[in-house]
């Protein structure tokens, strides 16, 4: 059973989240400084900034933070108490995420659910979180989500779908859980003109996604690639920084560290990037990616041939937050073309 | 959901320096929880992370055989954070550890098969628990000829001298013992362990070879195996490389789209030519 | 202010002392009986040019209410230009600090001879009452409950 | 006649590339191509004459190629310097980094680098072309074109650039430029003392929050190249690998400080960064500090030891007990 979309006078937008945050946490894109934002934890409807394009941190912070606690513990004695922090109690709500940021939550629960071993941390939040997605009006030149799968108006993923209509949001209710949510008092029926507006919004949205990159077959491609001398140049501008992987709502890897205090401390992880040569660096000295070209091929492998291997999908959502705030400019669309040149 | 970042809290109930530089220390681990004990199961070759509260987690092979019940032994080389205060943990104190993690070396595999155990330094701590396995009796008769050869490079590196003397004096298995330089003591075999290899010379037919030591010895050694007419696919060794999360997560230990931690550590040449060199 | 007189707060501060003068100052305070408080905490160096201003740093992030570097005279330095290395990165680091907003006195620095034991009971006893003066060290400070966790 | 006069400067930088590349004389030109979006360039890497014809010269050329030179010491580079590049390089030779002689500088006199941040934020929509005409940048979006004046985006850093012309080169492209700063060469620093204590340490703070630990600003510096910096040390370690604000604040101070007398005041740390972090004010105070104290400008005198390194019997000791 569907529920006929309802629609969000944009003056009312504060009090219905009044309401919904009873129940829920809800973590929103909240300005950090200008034109700087990302997903917080809100403690007021006044701090929510949907005005910029999208955060230049992903949403992945909400199920993946970059610094988290697993467990703290205590010693007494010979005795050590660990107490794990992975329960969630109360329900949360991300608000307004982008569907290329949604479409990186089902890739990361294909890491942190393989069948072998469940990443409690990551999925207890996923399960209690409702997704309400937010459309993409004007998508960005640098946004290639139609490339991977997805789109700016792509609802898989969303319980719930806002989309700007002015001087409204309309409310689209795809899942049980997203339902929870059709009682607020201040939402209204939308109206065929309401629901033909958001089409047509959809329908300037895609056009505006005209330069496709092309990852069709990229994996076959990378196969025959893993010595090929385009390793040797293509990273030579590369810093080595960690900004497009931090930045990146695919990427995932991290790193365990203890934090000691004198009675106890926790163990905490950290998000971490093959891009720091310190990552592969083993204790005997010994660095098995010895420089840029090892590293930067290992992110490039792991998004477009790796991680389709393990996961019959592409680590890449077309977000193009790496290739907007990479200091040197590296462009990953021109990677992937230059791949398929090859 | 079980949380699988949760150690399993252990005893230190024997500790053991294994080498006269003192860098080497086996450590024998008992569990406080019965529940614990039973549901710990392994085979040789996996692995566990070994973790102080305050120091963080290091992932060491474990060096006892499932055959040996009752504990577990780590031999554990003094080299980093971890490893120095692992060095320093005394009987009677506690700690953590997580697993059984990774695969194991491909023991069904072995039935009906002679098996060559080839070692060096201190990377022969799952070929002890490999070794005391297939020496049960039950296992034993499962198994043809085994071969082992393992060599440090002087007569104090060498580990667990109490089973060096013990498998010397068997009859159901082939050790030889070998040291780079000698010392006024040593009445044993003086040479490298490709070369011994070579010396011994042991039949690749219906024989795996199984391979662990630092990369000098294995570079040297892998030809002579060639040599030998050993194919890739019977040719076993065990990886080692930076770890954190040990259950496939974390993305440190990824070789191409494997993960040392829960694909290995136990990888066949033939599966190894197939991947970047990046270990 | 109040209330942290009337919890009989008292300052901690590190001190890092070197070996060779300092130090042997406040040795003769201790052997010579002259009393100061006793809220310094001495770490030892060798010379207060081996003080990285990372240690500083450090030491107020660990949650010190003051730190204070003290070395040979200029011209004494055992290891003859040691303390004039010293010198820029204190005059430097000091600034930089209080420039941040952290409180001036939070950091000082003194020259202590062997000989100045007396010296040395007074540049503790005027650097314990200015810190006292500024209250518990908030800025940098590291709580403990503090943690990255966001959203 | 700007426009003219950088693309002759342009057209000079190829030239040299090719001549250098063609005669041996280095094994590759670090130089700037065409950035894939509006208002960038992008480092570029020429190892053949005829890859030469794809270096560029724009008002977009802002990283400082001279922390490419770490990677890069065992060959010999040719690389295309800014004023700002030029003292680094003259920096870390003092610092003993490389051989002088396997350093080849193209030397550019500067026309001063646009910050693309102050721009998009001058213009509503995104910003799909730009180009330079004089000294006027025109935008174009989807439903605007707009002609700003170009001095009116320039980095903070740029505006307070005494050091246009490379003070050494082996070849000069282009014609010197007058150095007069646009701005009080410590204008940013005066500007945040001029707070009180309180609402210094809360700017600092509010800054270094938005810190994700990528360490772009590190990786950006050239003068940022220690085998292992204090944030990655291990033993000791000296801060946690998460965002607990003194973490940052910490990583930021010292980061920062470690630059005292070493920095060129270029700007690199703070145009990498990607959360638009303000680092500048910090090391510009350190370089007011080290003008003051010891009359020194780092990168400005290749012959003289940094201030670090060495001392004067006659310095300031007031703070001193």
């Amino acid at each position: 059973m569907s529920l006929n979309p309802a629609t969000l006078d944009k003056k009312e937008f504060g009090s219905f989240l009044k309401q919904v945050m009873q129940t829920y946490d809800v973590i929103a894109p909240v300005e950090l400084a200008e034109g700087v934002s990302a997903y917080r934890k809100i403690e007021s409807p006044e701090e929510i900034s949907l005005a910029s394009h999208n955060t230049q941190k992903s949403a992945k912070e909400a199920f993946f933070p970059q610094s988290e606690v697993m467990f703290r513990y205590e010693k007494e004695g010979n005795r050590t108490q660990v107490t794990s922090t992975e329960e969630v109690n109360r329900p949360r709500l991300i608000l307004a995420s982008r569907p290329c940021d949604i479409q990186a939550f089902s890739l990361l629960d294909k890491v942190f659910s393989a069948k072998e071993y469940t990443d409690v941390y990551f999925l207890k939040k996923r399960e209690k979180t409702t997704i309400v997605g937010f459309a993409c009006n004007d998508p960005l030149s640098t946004c290639f989500c139609t490339s991977t799968g997805g789109g700016p108006f792509t609802r898989e993923g969303s319980d719930i779908f806002l989309v700007d209509l002015g001087d409204a949001y309309l409310v689209e209710f795809l899942t049980e859980k997203g339902k929870a949510l059709s009682q607020n008092e201040f939402l209204r029926e939308a109206s065929e003109g309401d629901v033909a507006r958001a089409k047509k919004l959809e329908e300037e949205a895609s056009k505006r996604m005209n330069v496709p990159v092309p990852l069709d077959g990229i994996e076959t491609k990378l196969d025959q690639m893993l010595e090929n001398p385009f390793w040797d140049r293509i990273h030579e501008k590369c810093l080595g920084c960690g900004a497009c992987t931090f930045l990146c709502p695919t990427c995932h890897c991290f790193d365990i560290s203890d934090e000691a205090s004198q009675k106890g401390g926790q163990r905490v992880r950290n998000w971490d990037t093959c891009l720091f040569s310190l990552y592969s660096m083993e204790t005997s000295g010994h660095n098995p990616r010895p420089s840029g070209r090892e590293r930067t091929r290992q992110r490039l492998m792991h998004k477009f041939n790796y991680f389709p291997k393990n996961f019959q999908k592409i680590a890449c959502v077309g977000c193009g937050r790496c290739i907007l705030y990479c200091p040197v400019n590296f462009d990953i669309r021109q990677v992937i073309s230059e791949i398929n040149e090859k | 959901m079980k949380n699988p970042y949760l150690p399993i809290p252990m005893v230190v109930k024997r500790t053991q320096v294994e080498t006269a530089d003192r860098m080497l220390r086996t450590l024998e681990l008992g569990f406080l929880k019965e529940e614990d004990e039973k549901a710990f199961r392994f085979v040789p070759g996996q692995f566990c992370e070994l973790s102080l509260f305050g120091k963080g987690e290091a992932p060491f092979g474990i060096a006892s055989s499932p055959t040996e019940k009752g504990s577990l032994k780590f031999t554990i080389n003094k080299a980093g954070t971890v490893t120095t205060a692992l060095h320093q943990i005394t009987e009677g104190q506690e700690m953590g550890i997580r697993g059984p993690l990774g695969n194991s070396y491909p023991i069904e595999l072995f039935q009906g098969k002679n098996v060559l155990v080839i070692g060096g330094g201190f990377a022969f701590t799952t070929l002890r628990s490999l070794i005391i396995y297939l020496l049960q009796p039950e296992n034993r008769s499962k198994v043809k000829d085994i071969t082992v050869i393992y060599g440090a490079r002087n007569p104090g590196l060498l580990l667990y001298k109490e089973e060096l003397a013990d498998w010397q004096k068997r009859s159901d298995m082939k050790l030889v013992v070998t040291v780079d330089a000698g010392d006024k003591d040593w009445k044993g075999k003086v040479g490298l362990v490709p070369n011994v290899l070579e010396e011994v010379g042991p039949a690749s037919e219906n024989t795996y070879a199984v391979i662990c030591g630092p990369p000098i010895m294995i570079k040297f050694t892998f030809p002579k195996l060639m040599t030998l007419k050993f194919p890739n696919e019977r040719i076993y060794t065990s990886l080692e490389k930076r770890m954190k999360c040990g259950i496939g997560k974390c993305g440190r230990c990824n070789i191409g789209h494997l993960y040392v931690c829960k694909d290995g550590p136990v990888f066949s040449y033939e599966q190894l030519g197939k991947l970047p060199k990046d270990y | 202010m109040e209330s942290v007189k009337t919890n009989n707060w008292e300052p901690k501060i590190l001190a890092f002392l070197c070996n060779w003068c300092s130090y042997a100052g406040a040795d003769l305070a201790g052997t010579s009986r002259i009393q100061y408080p006793s809220n310094i905490r001495v770490i030892r160096v060798p010379c207060s040019g081996r003080v990285n201003p990372l240690f500083v740093v450090k030491a107020l992030q660990a949650g010190v209410d003051g730190v204070l570097v003290s070395g040979c005279h200029p011209g004494d330095c055992h290891y003859l230009t040691g303390n004039y290395v010293g010198r820029r990165k204190s005059a430097t680091l000091k600034q930089f600090l209080e420039y941040l907003g952290v409180e001036e006195g939070r950091v000082q620095f003194s020259w202590v001879s062997a000989a100045e034991g007396v010296k040395f009971s007074q540049v503790v006893e005027e650097v314990t009452n200015s810190i006292r003066k500024l209250g518990p060290a908030k800025r940098l400070v590291k709580r403990s409950d503090e943690f990255g966790v966001r959203s | 006649m700007m426009a003219s006069s950088q693309e002759m400067v342009q057209q000079k930088i190829r030239e040299k590339a090719k001549e250098l590349l063609a005669n041996k004389e280095v094994d590759l030109v670090i130089g700037f191509g065409e950035g894939s979006l509006p208002l960038r360039a992008t480092p570029l890497f020429v190892r053949t004459p005829e890859e030469a014809d794809r270096l560029v010269w724009n008002s977009f050329c802002d990283n400082n190629l001279a922390t490419y030179i770490h990677k890069l010491s065992r060959f010999k580079l040719g690389i295309v310097a800014k004023g700002c590049d030029v003292r680094s390089i003259l920096a870390l030779a003092l610092e003993k980094r490389f051989q002088p002689d396997r350093i080849v500088l193209i030397g550019v006199p500067c026309q001063r680098m646009v910050d693309r941040r102050k721009v998009k934020k001058a213009v509503k929509g995104e910003i799909l072309r730009a180009r330079e005409e004089g000294d006027q940048l025109i935008v174009e979006g989807n439903d605007f074109s707009i002609s700003l004046k170009k001095e009116d985006y320039l980095y903070a850093s740029c505006k307070a650039c005494t050091h246009r012309n490379p003070i050494k080169a082996n070849a000069v492209v282009g014609d010197q430029v007058d150095e007069t700063p646009l701005t009080d060469s410590y204008a940013e620093a005066k500007e945040f003392e001029k707070m009180s204590p309180e609402e210094r340490w809360n700017t600092f703070e509010r800054e270094s929050s938005r810190c994700i630990r990528c360490y772009a600003c590190r990786e950006a510096c050239p003068m940022c190249y220690c085998a292992e910096c204090f944030v990655d040390s291990s033993g000791p370690k000296w801060l946690e690998k998460g965002l607990a604000p003194s973490d940052l604040e910490f990583y930021h101070i010292v980061r920062a400080y470690h630059q005292t007398g070493r920095c060129t005041g270029c700007g690199a740390c703070e145009r990498a960064c990607p959360m638009n972090i303000r680092l500048t004010y910090m090391t510009q105070k350190l370089n007011q500090e080290v003008k003051e104290l010891f009359n020194f400008e780092a990168g400005t005198d290749p012959e003289t030891l940094p201030p670090m390194a060495t001392y004067n019997v006659e310095d300031k000791q007031e703070f001193i007990k």
